[in-house]
């Protein structure tokens, strides 16, 4: 068998990092530096970004749609919140990561509920289980505060070392450090073989189990670990700007989640990351422009990049680099990567 | 197959730095900027406070003391995670002079750490819970606390015969200060609270609400909902005979909104509130005001519209006693004790809270001229926010 | 002989219809068995009766003697059931590669590994190499399998089978739609199974079948008709009458 | 006791006027196996368009409302011709995804043409208040409701019971395959579905601005209540939708009355629970592919 190595590189190549994605998370670091009097935004960016990626965990990797993942942003959020205001756990990086379970316990209780079933019963399940969470954090105003949110969380400083400061450095840099480390986590679990058997299992669920893989444990797994993601979305929200009200749990949260991972794309991790940044600039530019009517433009890009095909709006993205790439590198540029369809 | 994705990772990163660069600007100007809710349920508070700062830049013209007033709107869609990025971000990256707005409690309470941090005054146009001022000594507020106007009909119900009331509020904060000071003020001069009910904010249908109170068999009802709800629940009150069944309607004035209240029919009229501003208010300064108001706007204003207003001239005024120096500081201390003749009657800033100190008028609706109109029949002089003094 | 694979009065409905009917089979370890019989005659439920995708109304089904009828489909692949499908049943945005390696994972209970990445295991590697070089993948185990010629599909099929590495294996007509050009590598793989293997092959290709089959169940309308070997089959007159004839028009 | 019968009525009430506002809903996922969650749109324009007749140009109430209807049937008609029909074949995901930024796009445009605060329509005098009967309180409005929703669902019945188009509709829902096979023109007869059920939701929507309120938030407000209505009622038949609605209306109602803070959160966890327990629907046959 001379051809082992071979397929020992050819396994790993899909792994290996690429010049584009070291450039990219240059450019993350780059713009903390470059960019001091837009941390806020920024941190908001980083913040998406994770419960984007954490939607691409389960939407692009395993196929399974939600209308509702803000219910484990939400009880991320809360969690983070209360640990904080009575003073359970003050550290903010072990809080951070109590949250996130806490958020992954209600994904494993939830999965139930969500792994049978075809798209539109996912759907509805997912959007009911956010709706009754923010109707039961409504209920119990005496410990979420009810609309008014919880009021007076006093974060203290990261390690014992970092304050949280007005102008939200740290939060930019503690958020994007939690970012990345929670990107490689991804990256490493989406190149593992429990990754590659999700993809499977997305791509023919019928096969999947006919090679051996047990298809409902896997979802469920995975589905746990996007909760614990978005989880920590929610407790980084919650740490950054010291606020948690019924607003994490909101629909318009799910709907802008989908948003951003349609804008950037599903099924490569950096789909959730780039929409995210799209997303927020678009809705920032817009809100600019019009402070009333912002919401109708956003609705229109929507209506538009269905309509024109997802897939095929990231072809014509990609045309003019592919040019310049061809011209420059004297190599073929391959678009060839279907964006296979999710459901 | 991956050089799609690299491009993509490059485009995206771009993008971003293109969005991230910082927009600077100093000139000889004062900027204002604005946060308040242009979108969702809350709109209306921001359309109101915007209109009324047009209205009276369009009057006053947009120089002052030598100083060009810029005004930088935003919307928060009254979330306030949104208001404190935004106000971060006005405070740093535009270099507003002044932060104003702030449609809900939440929202300004959200932004008050930031104006103490930045020493940049925060005037507060709307959002009416008590504490807000005490949470930043840069916090002016020109709107009105909801202990003001509630504890004042509290006893206004307990002298005029109202023996047993039904509670309808909305539950969050001002609700539940409405809820609290009504309460005490009326228990204490002798009434009792037969029934009270938490309506979620969010939540159109007052119905089965309604339905509880018209059973316990009150004699009036003690309502708050916040501005914008009101049409819709006089609408259910009427649909639901509670006119026919002699329970009046009493409470603080946010439920008589003067925007709406036209638009709610006959049910409304004899509802007593008490509140700081009506536009039937019969001043020479007011009658101008609602005339310019609706001439510009083809609306009435409503009390909103009069805390938007009061506030642009509240920095106005300042701004002229410091000679146009925008200093947080200075501008605080032009502000405390300030007194004028607004719309809505004599106001001034209390020096101590740096809160509002107004007029609190009962008023009845009635018809006059063929529309709706809250007629103030009684007037109790510079009231100070309860929910301070009390402490 | 011990029995590899057997079935002991399967029954099935869907709604009013009984399309499996008192079915029992008895495959001997190692046997090349077929199973034949005309369009409708309930192949494919027995198949997924088997297989584990069908639950049976009635009757048990024996792997090695053990009773399976209740364990779901991958638990029935880890105990050495492996199937391939009629119509190609693969992941059309995964290469060769990764489809092996799929399949090689779970086998070896490394599938869950979530904190490593794939390729990073020599024992794992060493079986992919091997298998796809017996499918002679290796030239195209990078592309993508939408990609590949049908031909190449198709003992991917069965490589992704193999992988399970299988005591019993499921053949549902691995020849069909395959071009005459690339036929006699999917036979001669067929043909290179070791021969420890119990294949069961259904399939509607005479040829193929009695040039592989050492034995014959010939099922019509749900039900066995009989059972035998290749040249008892081939004379029997009921066959002959429901199911020869029929497959000598086609 | 006779407000357990108030809040009957009115639970009825609600509940028709959700069955009137939703049924389209379930017929286009029934049909088509489209997700409209823009559905509420529709609505809100008949509110609007009979809103701005009775209030800005006096028309009388009840000649605005068969205005309501075809306006909305219109505007349906020409969306479907123009948007939707290109969408059929797409994932669940792209249907969502494409309504949701129809459901932003009205919002923001109707708040820009008419403003944000809620609107009402003027009823006429007839309608206000409530009557006594047999000491139960009966809403003069409600009751309105009851016998216009009432008529309308007999007359659907009829519809779809009685007429060709009627027979045309089932056979395409049972089975849209073997109806194009049958002649049956099903684009057509979807076209046609479609506007109808979007006329429908129009006039739900002007009968509903004064019980649920009417502002440009209304689609996104009640959004999950239509949803509720197809999913638990199925979307195999209109009995199925009709019976979940009459459930939801008086469940809220009663819920909102009995234990005023637990209301939507009964709502949500019934739904779940169907959902889970009858992925199809409480009433529902097939699966909804």
């Amino acid at each position: 068998m001379t051809t082992l190595p071979d397929v020992s590189t050819s396994a790993i190549a899909g792994a290996r990092w690429r010049p584009g994605e070291i450039a990219f998370w240059i450019v993350v670091v780059a713009c903390g530096f470059l960019f001091p009097s837009r941390y806020l935004i920024m941190t908001d960016i980083v913040r998406l970004a994770l419960f984007a990626l954490s939607l691409d965990l389960i939407l692009g990797y395993a196929g399974i749609v939600s209308l509702g993942h803000a219910a484990f942003f939400g009880v991320g959020a809360y969690s983070a919140g209360l640990l904080a205001l009575h003073g359970i756990i003050n550290e903010p990086v072990v809080a951070l990561v109590v949250a996130g379970f806490a958020a992954m316990v209600l994904g494993f209780f939830t999965s139930f509920l969500v792994i049978r079933g075809v798209d539109l019963t996912r759907l509805m399940v997912t959007l009911g289980i956010a709706l009754l969470l923010e109707a039961l954090a409504e209920r119990f105003s005496g410990v979420t505060g009810g609309t008014d949110g919880l009021q007076g969380i006093e974060m203290q400083p990261i390690l014992g070392r970092f304050a949280f400061d007005i102008f939200g450095k740290t939060g930019f840099f503690y958020s994007s450090i939690v970012l990345f480390l929670l990107f490689l986590l991804a990256r490493r679990i989406v190149h593992s073989p429990f990754g590659l058997s999700l993809r499977a299992i997305r791509n023919n669920p019928l096969r999947g189990a006919a090679i051996g893989i047990p298809v409902n444990r896997r979802l469920i797994a995975i589905y746990m670990v996007s909760a614990f993601y978005a989880g920590i979305a929610g407790a980084l929200f919650t740490q950054t700007t010291a606020l948690a009200s019924l607003d994490v749990f909101s629909f318009e949260r799910s709907a802008d989640l989908m948003l951003m991972l349609v804008i950037g794309g599903t099924g490569y991790l950096y789909g959730g990351l780039i929409g995210a940044v799209v997303f927020k600039m678009l809705q920032e530019l817009f809100s600019t422009i019009t402070p009333q009517y912002w919401l109708f433009w956003i609705g229109l890009v929507l209506v538009v990049i269905v309509l024109v095909g997802r897939a095929r709006i990231h072809r014509w993205a990609l045309w003019v680099p592919n040019l310049i790439i061809r011209q420059l590198a004297g190599r073929r540029a391959v678009v060839a990567v279907p964006e296979s369809d999710p459901s | 197959m991956f050089v799609r994705r690299q491009v993509l990772l490059a485009a995206g990163a771009v993008a971003a730095a293109a969005a991230a660069v910082p927009a600077c600007a100093q000139e000889e100007a004062v900027k204002i900027g604005l946060i308040v809710p242009m979108t969702g349920g809350q709109a209306s508070t921001g359309r109101q406070i915007d209109n009324a700062i047009k209205l009276y830049m369009q009057q006053k013209g947009d120089t002052v003391a030598g100083k060009k007033i810029e005004i930088i709107l935003r919307d928060d869609a009254a979330v306030p995670d949104n208001t404190k990025r935004l106000a971060q971000e006005l405070i740093v990256n535009e270099k507003v002079n002044i932060i104003a707005g702030f449609g809900v409690t939440p929202a300004a309470l959200a932004a008050a750490p930031l104006a103490t941090q930045a020493k940049v005054p925060e005037i507060v146009m709307a959002a009416g819970t008590s504490i807000i001022t005490e949470r930043s000594p840069y916090v002016v507020r020109t709107s009105f606390t909801l202990p003001q106007s509630s504890t004042i009909i509290g006893d206004w119900a307990a002298k005029n015969g109202i023996k047993k009331v039904a509670t309808l509020t909305s539950d969050y904060a001002p609700g539940n200060d409405a809820l609290a000071s009504f309460k005490e003020h009326f228990v204490a001069g002798g009434g009792e609270i037969v029934e009270e009910v938490k309506v979620p904010l969010a939540n159109p249908d007052f119905a089965p609400f309604l339905q509880r109170m018209k059973d316990s068999k009150p004699d009036a009802m003690f309502v708050f909902v916040p501005a914008g709800q009101g049409g819709n629940f006089m609408k259910q009150y009427a649909e639901r005979g509670l006119d026919k069944s002699g329970i009046r309607v009493i409470g603080p004035g946010d439920v008589m909104d003067d925007d709406l209240l036209n638009n709610m029919g006959d049910a409304a009229l004899g509802a007593v509130t008490a509140h700081l501003y009506s536009a039937a208010h019969p001043s020479q300064i007011n009658k101008e005001f609602v005339a310019a108001y609706k001439k510009a706007f083809n609306n009435r204003p409503g009390f909103m519209a009069v805390g938007g207003y009061d506030g642009i001239h509240l920095i106005y005024e300042a701004l002229k006693k410091t000679g146009g120096d925008a200093t947080g500081d200075k501008l605080i201390a032009a502000m405390k004790g300030m007194k004028w003749e607004s719309p809505r009657g004599p106001i001034s800033i209390d020096p101590e809270t740096r809160d509002i100190v107004q007029n609190i008028y009962i008023r009845k609706v009635e018809k006059v001229d063929g529309e709706l109109y809250n007629v103030e029949f009684a007037t109790f002089e510079a009231v100070k926010d309860p929910g301070k003094t009390k402490k | 002989m011990t029995i590899a694979l057997e079935t002991r009065g399967l029954d099935k409905s869907f709604g009013g219809l009984r399309v499996t009917r008192d079915l029992s089979l008895r495959i001997e370890q190692g046997a090349r068995h077929a199973l034949i019989g005309p369009n409708g005659a309930g192949k494919t439920t027995a198949i997924n009766l088997l297989t584990g995708v069908l639950r049976p109304n009635a009757g048990r089904i024996l792997l090695e003697g053990n009773d399976i009828t209740s364990l779901p489909v991958h638990k029935r692949v880890l105990r050495g059931l492996s199937r391939t499908f009629q119509i190609n049943q693969l992941y059309p945005d995964l290469t060769p590669l990764e489809t092996i390696g799929l399949a090689v994972s779970e086998r070896m209970g490394r599938g869950g590994d979530w904190w490593r990445r794939m390729g990073t295991r020599a024992d794992v590697n060493a079986e992919i190499a091997e298998i796809l070089a017996r499918f002679h993948l290796l030239d195209v185990m990078n592309e993508l399998t939408v990609t590949l010629p049908y031909g190449k599909q198709r003992l991917l099929e069965i490589a992704v089978a193999i992988a399970a590495r299988p005591r019993v294996l499921l053949l549902d007509e691995p020849a069909a739609g395959v071009p005459e050009t690339e036929r006699r590598d999917i036979l001669a793989a067929v043909a290179a199974l070791p021969r420890e293997v119990t294949v069961l092959l259904i399939e509607h290709d005479m040829d193929l079948v009695f040039s592989f089959a050492d034995r014959i169940s010939v099922l019509v309308n749900g039900a066995l008709l009989t059972e035998g070997a290749p040249d008892a089959v081939a004379r029997d007159p009921q066959v002959k009458a429901v199911y020869l004839g029929e497959a000598a028009d086609a | 006791m006779t407000t357990l019968f108030t809040i009957l009525f009115d639970g009825v009430a609600y509940g028709m006027l959700l069955f009137v506002l939703a049924c389209g809903l379930a017929v286009t996922l029934g049909l088509m196996n489209f997700v409209n969650l823009a559905h509420g749109a529709f609505a809100m324009a008949g509110g609007y368009i009979c809103a701005v007749l009775v209030n800005n140009s006096g028309w009388p109430f009840f000649a605005a409302l068969p205005l309501a209807f075809v306006a909305s049937a219109a505007i349906g008609m020409v969306l479907e011709r123009t948007l939707y029909r290109h969408l059929y074949a797409r994932s669940h995901l792209d249907q969502v995804l494409f309504s949701i930024g129809l459901v932003f796009m009205s919002v923001a445009a109707i708040d820009y043409i008419m403003g944000s605060s809620r609107v009402f329509i003027k009823l006429p005098a007839a309608l206000e208040g409530q009557f006594d009967f047999f000491g139960v309180g009966i809403g003069r409005y409600r009751l309105m409701i009851i016998v216009i929703c009432g008529l309308l669902t007999v007359a659907l019945q009829l519809i779809l019971a009685r007429t060709r188009f009627g027979s045309r509709l089932r056979a395409a829902v049972d089975d849209p395959r073997a109806a194009i096979g049958l002649g049956i023109n099903v684009p057509q007869v979807f076209a046609f579905t479609f506007a109808f059920g979007c006329g429908l939701a129009g006039l739900g929507g002007a009968l509903s601005a004064e019980i649920l309120g009417l502002d440009p938030y209304f689609p996104l407000k009640f959004m999950i209540y239509f949803l509720i209505v197809v999913t638990v009622g199925g979307s195999s038949s209109i009995t199925g939708p009709f019976l979940a609605s009459l459930l939801l209306g008086i469940g809220d109602v009663a819920g909102k009355y009995y234990v005023p803070k637990m209301g939507p959160f009964v709502i949500y966890t019934i739904m779940i629970v169907i959902l889970i327990w009858r992925p199809n629907g409480l009433f529902g046959r097939t699966a909804a592919r």
